[in-house]
């Protein structure tokens, strides 16, 4: 059901942990809709993601997901960054079973709200 | 170490001496038993001696066993054929909220057809109380379904005390013995049922064949039309290795089933016990009365599907929720009707011990978990949350 | 001489490369699909690729097939599930009296729903006409259900027309492939159909496994009730050996379909010829479109039955009437709506030849039968009668 | 399905044929209903059944049954033989399928249409 992709983000997940004063912080989910996540974002001047951290209660999908989403994030610019769609993270993890799709949107979401965090601040 | 399985509850590996039972049948034993010839009689007399073996086993007579393609269509036609029969007396049904969708979701889809049906609650470990089945009877209830041993937390009903309360109502008494045959002494009389359903996969038979007991006397309306085979009860040509396999499997599970017990319950709390000495775990079912292989266990704070895949890296095959709905993204509904709270049902990991399992396999598993489930746990969004708190 | 195997429309011996491909599934890999772990996503791979196999082999899509416990349950499920889904855009379905009982058993059922059902006739040699289906199309037809191939006399059926009279009409078109798959080139894309069953052990594949086709965004209610096995259409632990073999017998006889019609048509031609020169023989079905091993033929002043007896004892399988309904003694729905009387009816014998057979057993076959006839018309208080006219 | 002795009795039948001037001729059955069975017997003096003939038209149960009866019948009073019941036949045969049980009925009312012939001449 899952592509050896996802097996393999799942079970070597990249950035996983806190973040020490992080630039933008998000968290996505809850117990109730599956899972939740939150993620970390340290932004240089540039407004480029220096560094991405998250932690993830779910299932394998949200895991990997979360996992892709902190590798194709880091060295990005926030405004690009922001643009990205579940759909690419789940395109980048060979694709996801359909009722697993949702997961991907998490991982997304949480990064989203990190970065809304991170520009919150700068004002 | 090989790969370890313990999801014996979601399917067992097939006996080599059922195996063996089967091989002539698919090969030159392959005549149709409906067949007048040579070929077709040869086939249809392994066919009833099977009919009769099984029916022994069970306390039956052969006349009141139907073949069918698994526990699911026996249940099937059980509830649905008994209830259309009955339907003139009556349109209440009563089941449980811990069923299999096999026999819960068939039940709810009988209400489009008019049907009552009245959901029984369990108590926190997954048992009915014996006194809600008598205080939900009415005077149009036509049948009653509960299985005798839950798939996912393993807790046993009291079936023979809902059966003496189904037969002193003269209610018709179904149960869904899928996961008890082979773990559990099964017999028709000493249970007071009028319907039962099994599945050979789940004893150590193939899959795709599965039996529907009818007592004598019973009045079920058939599912699908077809040729007149068992009475014109179940049309279709019959899976004949399959039917000759599960009769080799339940004999050897009834022969070997108070070793297999005795052995199963002792590697069962060898790893509940492992299982509840690591942090914030729980038991999910029964205590005691909980079947012979069943360990449920919810870890907080990590998922059970992560937990699964986390130990299949490390070989072990088991279960979270149960197998048909592991696709599905809801929280077990069983453990959510024992009354725990979604997050903790999420947590729930399913270890179903087999015949093949060892002591050196428990305690593996149970190095493996704990690896898991901290590692799971440092990853988890919401165990960093409790830390913080 | 061995025993001599001319029942090939019953059932078929299973072939030895399907075996070959089930023994993996009846031993090692034994998980269930619907589980997460290795043991049950290796199965899963498996029955993916099969099931891609067969929609290949049958011009259709992967996600358009659900395997079944056989071609019964694939005929009540295309025909019930068909019929219930529409019912809100009309009531009125259209089969044949030359159906299976998989399919006229459950049209007529339908009518206790409220549906209204036409049968239609045939012609002397079994053939439905096109243009009576096109006359017996109502604003309210939903569903007609029409065989490929005649079980018992071998009619092919003009199914592509019929298919494209469904299509200009806008309505659905079920097709009963059980006898045709493995004996003709069965294409959805060519024959029109929406709709389609076939049976595995009809082109000698394994017992107790069958495959629907439902064309995409066809509606079909499902059946059964449980866990949401091919995708809720299907509920119940797959029969997975069973899946496999089937996908190879598939396989198989679609790679030697041309050669194997062939030298089975040139057998049939042979035994039909040798059975006509008796005395009063006369051939059943068409004399042309019929499936290549069929030879169906009565033989005036005496019983199908005892001639099948008969030529058991020499050791010869042959059938009379259809094999699901040998134990009953009315004469064949099918012979009986050809026109014919009773009596020829119930003189009727059918051989169905498969790959296994040889000119040597055609020929030895053909002394037995002039032997038995001989015998049981001496016997015969008909063909006495017959003498004193 | 059917009895060894069934079949033994289908494929060795006994007595089957016609009878040169019988002392009684039965004839019970017909194409629509399934079997039809003829039965000819010759009585002596004393009322016994000394020779008895059968012809069949049916299945393996039809002859197999009018075999079976005929030799219960020879050699028996023909108030006995009219007696004998069709439970009497199927139970010598070892059993018959329940969808054949009227085939050894047949054979039963057969033998006594031909001992009320054989009685009418007597009068
Ligand atoms: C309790 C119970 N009932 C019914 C079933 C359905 O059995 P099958 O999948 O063989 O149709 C199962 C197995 O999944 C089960 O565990
Ligand atoms: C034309 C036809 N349809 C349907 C069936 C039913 O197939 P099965 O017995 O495999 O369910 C048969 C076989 O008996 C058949 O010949």
């Amino acid at each position: 059901m899952y592509s050896d992709k996802v097996m393999e983000h799942f079970n070597n997940p990249r950035n996983v942990g806190d973040m020490e004063n992080p630039d933008g912080t998000g968290e996505i989910g809850n117990v109730r809709c599956g899972d939740i996540t939150k993620v970390f974002i340290k932004v240089n001047g540039q407004g480029i993601i220096e560094d991405i951290r998250f932690r993830t209660f779910g299932c394998g999908a949200a895991i990997a997901s979360s996992s892709m989403l902190t590798e194709m994030v880091k060295g990005r610019h926030v405004e690009e960054a922001v643009k990205i769609t579940d759909i690419e993270v789940a395109d980048n993890l060979g694709g996801l079973p359909p009722q697993k799709l949702h997961c991907s949107n998490l991982a997304a979401d949480a990064l989203k709200a990190a970065i809304k965090d991170y520009q919150d601040r700068q004002k | 170490m090989d790969r370890i399985y313990m999801d014996n509850a979601a399917t067992t590996p097939l006996e080599e001496k059922a195996l063996e039972a089967m091989m002539p049948f698919l090969k030159e034993n392959y005549g149709n038993p409906s067949s007048a010839h040579t070929f077709g009689r040869e086939v249809r007399k392994a066919v009833e001696e099977t009919r009769e073996k099984m029916a022994f086993l069970l306390g039956a007579k052969p006349e009141e066993i139907y073949f069918t393609s698994g526990g699911t269509e026996a249940d099937n036609m059980a509830i649905v054929g008994a209830a259309r029969a009955l339907q003139d007396r009556g349109n209440h049904i009563i089941t449980t909220s811990v069923e299999h969708h096999a026999v819960l979701d068939t039940c709810l889809a009988l209400q489009e057809e008019g049907f009552e049906v009245t959901v029984l609650p369990v108590d926190q470990h997954g048992m009915v109380d014996p006194d809600d089945v008598r205080d939900a009877l009415q005077d149009n209830t036509i049948l009653i379904s509960v299985m005798h041993a839950n798939n996912e937390v393993g807790t046993i009903q009291p079936v023979e005390e809902i059966g003496r309360a189904a037969r002193e109502s003269n209610v018709l008494f179904h149960i869904d013995a899928v996961q008890a045959v082979g773990n559990l002494p099964v017999n028709v009389e000493t249970l007071n049922v009028d319907l039962l359903a099994l599945s050979a996969h789940k004893f150590y038979g193939p899959k795709g064949v599965g039996l529907l007991y009818v007592r004598e006397g019973t009045k079920v309306n058939r599912l699908t039309h077809g040729g007149g085979q068992e009475k014109g009860m179940r049309a279709g040509t019959e899976n004949i290795p399959g039917i000759i396999g599960m009769g080799k499997a339940m004999e050897l599970a009834y022969s070997q089933l108070e070793e297999n017990t005795r052995r199963m319950e002792s590697l069962r709390d060898r790893l509940i016990q492992g299982c509840l000495e690591m942090e914030e775990a729980k038991l999910n079912g029964h205590p005691t009365r909980r079947l012979p292989g069943n360990v449920n266990v919810s870890f907080e704070y990590i998922e059970g599907e992560a937990l699964l895949l986390s130990l299949d890296f490390k070989g072990i095959a088991a279960s979270s929720g149960s197998a048909c709905s592991s696709g599905s993204m809801n929280p077990s509904h069983v453990l959510m009707a024992t009354g725990m709270s979604e997050q903790t049902a999420r947590g729930a990991i399913r270890f179903s011990l087999g015949r093949h399992n060892t002591v050196e396999e428990i305690d593996y598993t149970l190095q493996a978990v704990k690896e898991s489930v901290d590692k799971l746990r440092s990853m988890s969004s919401l165990y960093q949350g409790k830390g913080e708190r």
